[in-house]
């Protein structure tokens, strides 16, 4: 199968199978279980058809022409490849999760379908080279996470989930004026024929409003600590995997791969994303909350990928895309495995639970597994990745920044014990026993895979390289 | 044929009453869906080709008399037909189950056809005392289908829509004097060669300040909108669609677009005033949607704003702006009439317009919450649906005519309206089903199919927007914009 | 012996490590054999890579400067060496020492690990392999702790904490390194340490010296000694992190940056030197638990180490190493014997302890041999390396670091009077019960150390041609003859009657302290601890005032409650409270003015009629 | 003569506001009745006799009447309310628009030429049938309207209910 046609199917199969699980559902739970989880495994396993293409380092265009310069066109090149592989995989290891993880709740066909069309939309998002059909992608994710948030329908959750809705449209409108300018100025939204062009500095602020609503970075990060009312399935995927990865994706495909930055930017942005990780580091380390702690966190550790981005050296970048799957794997397993605490106390106050390593011995070594990744200790893949980003700023000249990135890092050590201690460690408060086995199975899977990743991050580094080089136009 | 739009509706309104008398309900309803599916068909399909032969002029026989009417029929007015007729069918369909209370449909769907005969011909004639003579066949109709109810409420909502309308068309109908004073005579082309000719720039300017002021009103721009928040929630649902995404639309905006674009020119002065005015309208109009407590007093507002959005559009003059701006206009007509049918199914089925009452609807209401969200996410703006394309090339045209402020002030608007739509949302039907509406029952089958029929428009709109665009937007936009260049050269007013 | 072989030190552990994770945790007998196995296997390819001496292999890892390069040349092979030995001393120590331990499964596998990551990091030649075994002997650290007992895992979070910090400054310098020179591999990097490599080096040395265990990031050291398993206590801290930590400080010296005698540079490490052998014997003093007072001990000898490499003078740095070696073997052996003591008895409170020598005449001979080296006593190998470290003191001229360590040089032998006495000499107290010498396994290793100890001092020609000279091969002064062996053991000089005298002090210390005690041992050292100047400073140290973990983590506590109050809060409320209170205040600004008055609207129309006529009249011009 | 023709004007102008200001509605019926009467008076000064018969007729006759009638159909619920506050606006606006449109149209009537006669100057009939036969299909819709409306709004109120 050609190029063309696989990319074409990895953005449309989800996309349009999402509008039938309704169907499914109407024949029986079993048939909508089975049929999200073939269209989940689907969009994952198209990628990776695509990886031989992307190791190669090739780039190949998909286009269908349209009307007033907004042609549909699909652009698949190792960094487009390397996030849907990324995205697929963990949005499919969370739709295998949600199946016990939901399993009583209502509204399962609507949940189903908006994850679905999530990671489908994730998928458009990630292949298209159309500035207006990026944001046309962007905006149905919006629609997803605010039907997601909301999904318990709870009086309070919906207020957060049209809070959340209403400041990523903000952020998503007035990037959609950046578009414009941008159009203004050179003629056309096609991202392939702007490579190289200088934008204008107003542009810039718009585009990185869009992404810092996005990505949950400093000015606009507020709705995602917020957003920790939804099920915890909607988080992981909401916070670890797929979401927050959008702002950051846009950011290496606007302005890293196309567009070359007014000079004040280039050191006005690491110092502002470096100073929104630590304030998120901050906050994790004063909430309580259990899964508002991991979402700051997740702001957190967007921020060391938005550093790594914006140094513009390549460690930099090969260092934020590495982050990029190694905080996808880690951090959905940290939440997933709040998911199974939660669902097992009905606490969500860390203080108020205790000891439960020992009726939860997989949960709690796979929280472990995976709060190491995500501090970057050696064994797990985390450490590669943290450890490139910082070298990757050091050689841009900015070691102030990186010593501050470092004591985020300790930081962040120091809250994630402190979680892993408070949840796991201690005298047991009541004795809650691991639940599903499935979700169990997901979390050691992916705490396993944070471990793996880091002992043969050299496959995964392959990638990464052609991306970056397939990335960088100007000489470092 | 063309003649078909007026006198069909006319002929069948005069003889409603009369069947009314035999089959009260059934015959007039099936009438009146007739009727409108017929004018849809000639619209659709017969009308690409009227237009290919010219301006339409034909002589008329009547009696041996050869009749001097003159029915121009060009791509704009085709469109306003198609969109006429389209949401005229919907509203038609969706009467039958909604009025059946009211009682007396005969009269009703007298009225209604009356109506739209009287936007019919608005849409058509080339002659200014006609439009004013159209304007009022419509208004006065509206004003009797607004206080249909003869409720304490419609009756006072309805008189003060009259005299404002009054008022309006009076200074419209002086405006027309004025101008036939200037230069003897009603015709748009002859007005407008004889307007280039004289060099009056104050007489001309006080025809378009008393235009822009009569058709402001009609189309409730901001400093003249008081009447709508009034009129539109108390008026029965199908008629606040009709008037919401129909009657500003054609006698407000389509006189002012057809007004200044082919007779006085849109001098930079005057797009400048219209884009103030439709800016003040779009922000304004916003705000006060967010307070509002009664669903439909917020749609009403939202019209206004959204109103606003479409004379930026065509105010702005560039033929990208104008192509926007009418594609929003057909856009929000779907969208606006499909939401203020939605709030009429919900007053039958729960009884109140109060948003705080309304809440856990969706369990029992799930077509009607699946259609509002379509609705309410298409004029909001929100990508896959239609709103996103026509605010996406107003904004392109305002930024490409280097209006930074006016595309600011759109988008914001555009975040102020997904926000009052939240708001809507949250209360009415994302969140915890109630127990008070466990003998509510979905909508009956009628009123369902129309605001699916529209809700699936919304969507396909927005996916196929391009042929949209290409078949029906665009001969619109060549046939005012053809008129443009060559009034941009007259002298009129600078 | 190919390239390849050098991956055997790093998979074979690995691979034992993971096959004991999976052994069942009831066969014990096979675990143990396997384990003492597995270690001697270990033990003989360490002496077969000394003999090999060169060997290096390079494959690309991760590509752009980053590849997985081993380099064994003499220095990495002593150390490999050394490590492999006390591998297998601890493994045979453990057989018996930990057998009914609860998570035995999870002990062998942390502690093969352990040495997996060790012989790792003193093999790897490319910084990112380094840091990466360096990185993960916390975890394992980590893991071994919480073993000890329920409450360990604070202790275990200290450590990792402290290990996570060192860890995170030595990437840092390892970035500016590799920014600077461009390349990664250890061999090929050598700079002068000014401007931002200044600071790379005191990032790169904290990295060190973090793992080695000097001040201030000693402090989780004590702690573990409660709370770790004893022979933890005597593989990790005593010898393991010690060979890694000094070896790296040696590398960093030697190799990496040219450390000239009184520079800055090597003042900052002299001072780090002094203050930790004073500070810590201070503390080591006044101890009442043995373990704590062993650990206490092992941060002060680090601060010799460091003092000796501190002064960048050849002597001082074979001094430093030397010293290196014999304090692992020496305090490994100590701790062993106390370990073996609580086997038997139970408990490690001098209080309780008295006249065990009798009873357990074998650990007491160990436990006398090692801690007469410790405290620098003439024949043995203590006396030797301190004599060096003296000598390079004086060497550089500032006198003020060879009186502090004379001083920790009494105050180790006081302490070690005190403990000894306590332990095994004086009464035999009742709280405890009658006991027999420990097992075969428990009292050789500590047996051998002892031998070890007495070899490399009466002997010491052995370690010092064959260890300690060949390291400084490149870097002595050209025409200088490195031989340290002459005067190694002569009495008659004047810094070996200082020491000698230093210890005469600390024995009549000990006896002034112990008859004021009332004949109690343990109570040998109250005169020191209630000292008037000094008692303050002691309470405030068992207040953990100076436990630079409790002020690192008040300051993380405080900024973060700032950065969450004083950032995050505010930015939240301008869109709930702010966004929104805007909104409602323009909606009733503009619902004013609708008040429903149809005279109100009409007013309306005709205010924008006017207005329209003005401004068209305006542009037309009257 | 000009005293009659601006004594009428004034006339016209002060009944018309009465209608909008008089709080009830029967005497507001009643003066915008007086108001068109006037207008047609006027109408036939300027000899356009059939706009003046036309506005007397339709505008003082028939609309004053179905005021009148609605009016009492419903008293039976009580007036329009009309809150009182404000009462100065409209007024204000009013006599500001007066000066206003006074100064405008002072300045037009020099500029608009008198209209020459219209070329087909027939009777009224010609006028309406040749020319503008249209407006009288407008004209009937209008009527249709007005009926419609009638019928509408004073059904039987018995199904309502």
């Amino acid at each position: 199968m050609n190029i063309k046609l696989i990319a074409l199917l990895t953005v449309f199969i989800p996309v349009l199978g999402s509008l039938t699980i309704p169907l499914a559902g109407r024949i029986s739970r079993q048939a909508r279980s089975v049929w999200s989880v073939l269209l989940g495994a689907v969009t994952a396993a198209l990628p990776l058809l695509l990886l031989p293409f992307a190791l190669s380092g090739k780039q190949d265009i998909a286009v269908r022409t349209l009307i007033l310069g907004l042609d549909f066109k699909l652009i698949i090149d190792p960094l487009s490849v390397f996030m849907s592989i990324v995205s697929s995989f963990v949005g499919f290891l969370i739709i295998v999760y949600s199946l016990g993880y939901i399993a009583h709740e209502r509204h399962q066909d609507e949940y189903y379908l908006m994850v679905l069309l999530f990671i489908g939309s994730m998928m458009g998002l990630v292949f298209s080279a159309n500035l207006v059909f990026m944001y046309v992608f962007w905006e149905i994710i919006g629609i997803c996470c605010w039907r997601l948030i909301g999904f318990y329908r709870e009086k309070d959750h919906v207020l957060k989930a049209d809070k959340a809705f209403l400041m990523t449209f903000f952020g998503a409108a007035v990037m959609l004026l950046g578009f414009i300018l941008i159009y203004n100025q050179t003629g056309t939204f096609d991202l392939t024929a702007m490579r190289g062009t200088l934008i204008s500095g107003t542009a810039v602020l718009f585009i990185l409003l869009g992404m810092f609503s996005k990505s949950t970075t400093m000015p606009l990060h507020t709705w995602l600590p917020d957003a920790g009312v939804a099920p915890t399935t909607v988080t992981a995927l909401l916070h670890a995997a797929v979401l927050v990865k959008i702002g950051v994706y846009a950011f290496a495909r606007l302005f890293l791969f196309t567009f070359s930055l007014p000079a004040g930017w280039r050191d006005a942005l690491p110092i502002f994303v470096v100073v929104s990780s630590l304030v998120a580091a901050g906050a994790a380390t004063v909430e309580n909350d259990f899964k508002r702690i991991l979402a700051y966190s997740t702001i957190s550790q967007i921020g060391y990928i938005f550093l790594g981005f914006s140094v513009y050296t390549p460690d930099g970048i090969s260092g934020s895309l590495l982050f990029i799957l190694m905080h996808g794997l880690a951090k959905a397993g940290l939440f997933l495995c709040a998911g199974i605490v939660i669902h097992a106390t009905h606490k969500r106050d860390i203080r108020e639970m205790g000891g439960l390593i020992k009726t939860m011995p997989v949960t709690a070594v796979a929280f472990l597994a995976c709060a190491f990744s995500v501090i970057g200790l050696p064994p797990f893949g985390g450490f590669f990745s943290k450890l490139l980003v910082i070298t990757g700023t050091v050689k841009a000249g900015q070691v102030w920044v990186a010593a501050v990135a470092l004591f985020t890092a300790v930081l962040t050590m120091f809250y994630l014990l402190k979680v892993f201690s408070k949840v796991f460690l201690g005298e047991a408060t009541e004795t809650a026993p691991e639940k599903t086995r499935g979700m169990v199975f997901v979390v050691a899977l992916l705490a396993v895979l944070s471990l793996l990743s880091g002992l043969l991050v050299a496959y995964p580094m392959k990638l990464v390289e052609t991306a970056t080089t397939s990335i960088i136009w100007w000489n470092p | 044929m063309i003649f078909l739009f007026i006198a069909l509706p006319l002929v069948v309104a005069g003889i409603l009453p009369l069947i009314g008398k035999i089959s009260p309900r059934l015959l007039p309803d099936i009438l009146a869906n007739a009727v409108f599916a017929a004018l849809l068909a000639i619209a659709l399909f017969a009308g690409p080709s009227l237009i290919g032969q010219g301006a339409g002029l034909q002589p008329f026989m009547f009696l041996g008399e050869p009749l001097g009417i003159h029915l121009a029929l060009d791509g704009f007015s085709l469109f306003m037909l198609a969109a006429i007729s389209l949401v005229g069918l919907c509203i038609g369909l969706f009467s039958v189950d909604y009025m059946e209370h009211y009682g007396h449909k005969a009269a009703y769907y007298a009225l209604l056809l009356i109506m739209f005969a009287g936007m019919n011909g608005l849409v058509l004639v080339t002659d200014f005392f006609q439009i004013y003579l159209f304007l009022e066949v419509a208004a006065i109709a509206s004003y009797a289908l607004v206080a249909y109810g003869l409720g304490h409420e419609e009756l006072e909502a309805s008189f003060k829509y009259l005299m404002l309308s009054a008022v309006s068309s009076a200074f419209i109908v002086i405006s027309v004097t004025l101008l036939f004073g200037l230069t003897g005579s009603l015709d748009f082309g002859a007005v407008s060669q004889a307007l280039r000719g004289l060099n009056q720039p104050l007489a001309s300017g006080v025809c378009a300040a008393l235009f822009i002021m009569g058709f402001g009103l009609k189309a409730a721009l901001i400093p003249f909108h008081a009447w709508l928040p009034d009129a539109h929630p108390s008026a029965p649902a199908p008629i606040s669609a009709a008037l919401s995404g129909l009657l500003i639309k054609v006698s407000g905006i389509y006189a002012l677009t057809r007004i200044f674009l082919k007779v006085f020119g849109l001098t930079p002065a005057l797009s400048n005033i219209l884009m103030i005015l439709g800016a003040v309208s779009m922000v304004v109009a916003a705000f006060l949607a967010l307070g509002q407590k009664d669903i439909k007093r917020m749609l009403a507002y939202s019209s206004i704003s959204q109103v606003g959005y479409i004379v930026l559009g065509i105010g702005l003059g560039t033929p990208l702006g104008i192509l926007g701006g009418l594609f929003h206009l057909l856009n929000h007509a779907l969208a606006k009439s499909l939401l203020f049918l939605n709030s009429g199914s919900i007053q039958m089925a729960a009884g109140t317009r109060n948003l705080e009452e309304m809440n856990g609807l969706s369990k029992k209401m799930p077509v009607t919450a699946a259609t509002t969200l379509v609705g309410s996410l298409s004029i909001a703006g929100v990508p896959p649906l239609n709103g996103f394309w026509s605010k996406l090339i107003i904004v392109v045209a305002l930024v490409q005519a280097k209006r930074f402020g006016f595309a600011l002030a759109a988008i914001l608007a555009s975040v102020l309206t997904l926000w009052y739509y939240l708001i809507i949302q949250r209360r009415a039907f994302f969140n915890k089903p109630d127990e008070k509406w466990r003998d509510v029952r979905e909508a009956p089958f009628l009123m369902t199919t129309a605001t699916v029929v529209l809700a699936l428009l919304c969507i396909v709109i927005g996916i196929f927007f391009t042929a949209t665009i290409s078949t029906w937007i665009e001969p619109a936009r060549d046939a005012l914009a053809g008129g443009l260049q060559v009034i941009q050269s007259s002298i009129g007013i600078q | 012996m190919t390239p390849q072989t050098l991956l055997i030190p790093i998979l074979l552990p690995a691979g034992l490590a993971v096959v004991f994770f999976l052994i069942p945790s009831r066969v014990k007998l096979v675990r143990e054999v396997l384990a003492v196995l597995g270690a001697s296997a270990l033990l003989y390819l360490g002496f077969v890579f000394f003999s090999v001496r060169n060997l290096s292999w390079k494959t690309p890892w991760l590509g752009r400067g980053i590849d997985f390069d081993l380099r064994l040349y003499h220095f990495s092979a002593f150390i490999l060496l050394g490590l492999t030995g006390f591998l297998f001393l601890i493994t045979l120590y453990s057989t018996v020492k930990m057998r009914n331990t609860p998570r035995l499964r999870e002990y062998y596998g942390y502690v093969f690990l352990t040495a997996a990551m060790a012989n790792g990091a003193v093999l790897s030649n490319n910084f990112v392999p380094l840091i990466f075994f360096w990185g993960g002997g916390l975890l394992t650290l980590y893991g071994l702790i919480t073993i000890g007992g329920q409450t360990s895992h604070r202790t275990a979070v200290k450590s990792l904490m402290l290990g996570g910090f060192c860890d995170f400054s030595m990437i840092l310098g390892i970035g500016i390194l590799w920014a600077k020179t461009g390349t990664l591999t250890l061999s090929e990097i050598s700079v002068k340490p000014e401007g931002v490599l200044a600071a790379a080096f005191i990032l790169m040395m904290i990295g060190a010296i973090g793992k080695a265990g000097a001040m201030p990031f000693h402090t989780w050291i004590p702690d573990a000694a409660v709370d770790a398993p004893v022979s933890v206590m005597a593989f990790i801290p005593a010898a393991l992190e010690k060979l890694l930590g000094i070896y790296l400080l040696a590398r960093i010296a030697l190799d990496f940056f040219h450390l000239e005698k009184n520079g800055a540079m090597a003042i900052t490490l002299m001072i780090i030197g002094a203050a930790t052998i004073v500070l810590a014997v201070f503390m080591a003093l006044i101890q009442k638990d043995f373990k704590r007072l062993l650990s206490y001990h092992a941060v002060s000898q680090v601060g010799y180490m460091i003092l000796g490499i501190g002064t960048a003078i050849p002597i001082g740095i074979a001094g430093g190493i030397f010293h290196m070696i014999n304090h692992a073997m020496y305090k490994s052996g100590l701790f062993l014997s106390a370990g073996s003591v609580e086997h038997r008895t139970g408990t490690t409170d001098l209080r309780k302890l008295g006249g065990l020598s009798r009873e357990m005449p074998l650990t007491a001979f160990g436990f006398a041999v090692c801690a007469l080296a410790i405290s620098g006593v003439w024949p043995l190998n203590g006396f030797v390396s301190k004599e060096m470290v003296f000598h390079g003191a004086l060497e550089t001229g500032y006198i003020i670091f060879a009186i502090a360590a004379w001083a920790g040089a009494v105050l180790t032998f006081a302490s070690f009077l005190k403990a000894g006495h306590s332990v095994f000499l004086g009464p035999r107290s009742q709280d405890v019960p009658r006991v027999k010498e420990s097992q075969g396994p428990v009292v050789l290793p500590i047996l051998i150390l002892a031998a070890l100890c007495i070899l490399f001092g009466v002997y010491n020609k052995l370690p010092l041609q064959t260890f300690i000279t060949p390291i400084l091969d490149g870097h002595a002064a050209p025409g200088e003859h490195l031989d340290f062996t002459s005067h190694a053991l002569s009495v008659f000089n004047p810094v070996a009657l200082i020491s000698i005298g230093c210890l005469i002090l600390a024995l009549l210390l000990h006896i002034y302290g112990w008859r004021r005690g009332g004949k109690k041992a343990h109570l040998a050292s109250e005169p020191v601890h209630t000292f008037p100047g000094l008692k303050q400073i002691y309470d405030l140290a068992e207040a953990r005032i100076f436990d630079i973990y409790e002020q690192g983590i008040r300051f993380l506590r405080s900024l973060s409650l700032v950065l969450f109050k004083g950032i995050d809060r505010p930015i939240d409320a301008v869109y709930d409270k702010g966004v929104t209170a805007v909104g409602r205040a323009f909606t009733r600004l503009f619902q004013s003015a609708h008040n429903g008055h149809y005279a109100n609207y009409l007013a309306w129309c005709l205010g924008g009629l006017l207005v329209l006529v003005g401004v068209i009249g305006w542009f037309v011009g009257f | 003569m000009m005293a009659l023709q601006i004594g009428l004007l004034c006339g016209l102008v002060v009944f018309s506001l009465l209608a909008v200001l008089l709080r009830d509605i029967l005497k507001a019926a009643i003066s915008l009745a007086v108001a068109s009467l006037l207008l047609g008076i006027l109408f036939f000064r300027l000899d356009a006799p059939y706009a003046g018969a036309f506005e007397i007729s339709v505008v003082a006759g028939l609309i004053t009447v179905l005021f009148v009638v609605t009016i009492a159909l419903t008293k039976a619920e009580g007036g329009v309310h009309e809150s009182r506050a404000a009462a100065w606006i409209f007024p204000l606006f009013f006599v500001v628009f007066l000066v206003i449109d006074f100064l405008v149209m002072r300045r037009l009537i020099g500029q608009v030429a008198s209209l020459p006669a219209p070329a087909e100057a027939g009777t009224f009939g010609q006028v309406l049938w040749k020319g503008r036969t249209f407006d009288l299909i407008a004209q009937v819709g209008v009527i249709f309207a007005g009926v419609f409306a009638v019928l509408a709004l004073f059904r039987k109120r018995s199904k309502h209910e």
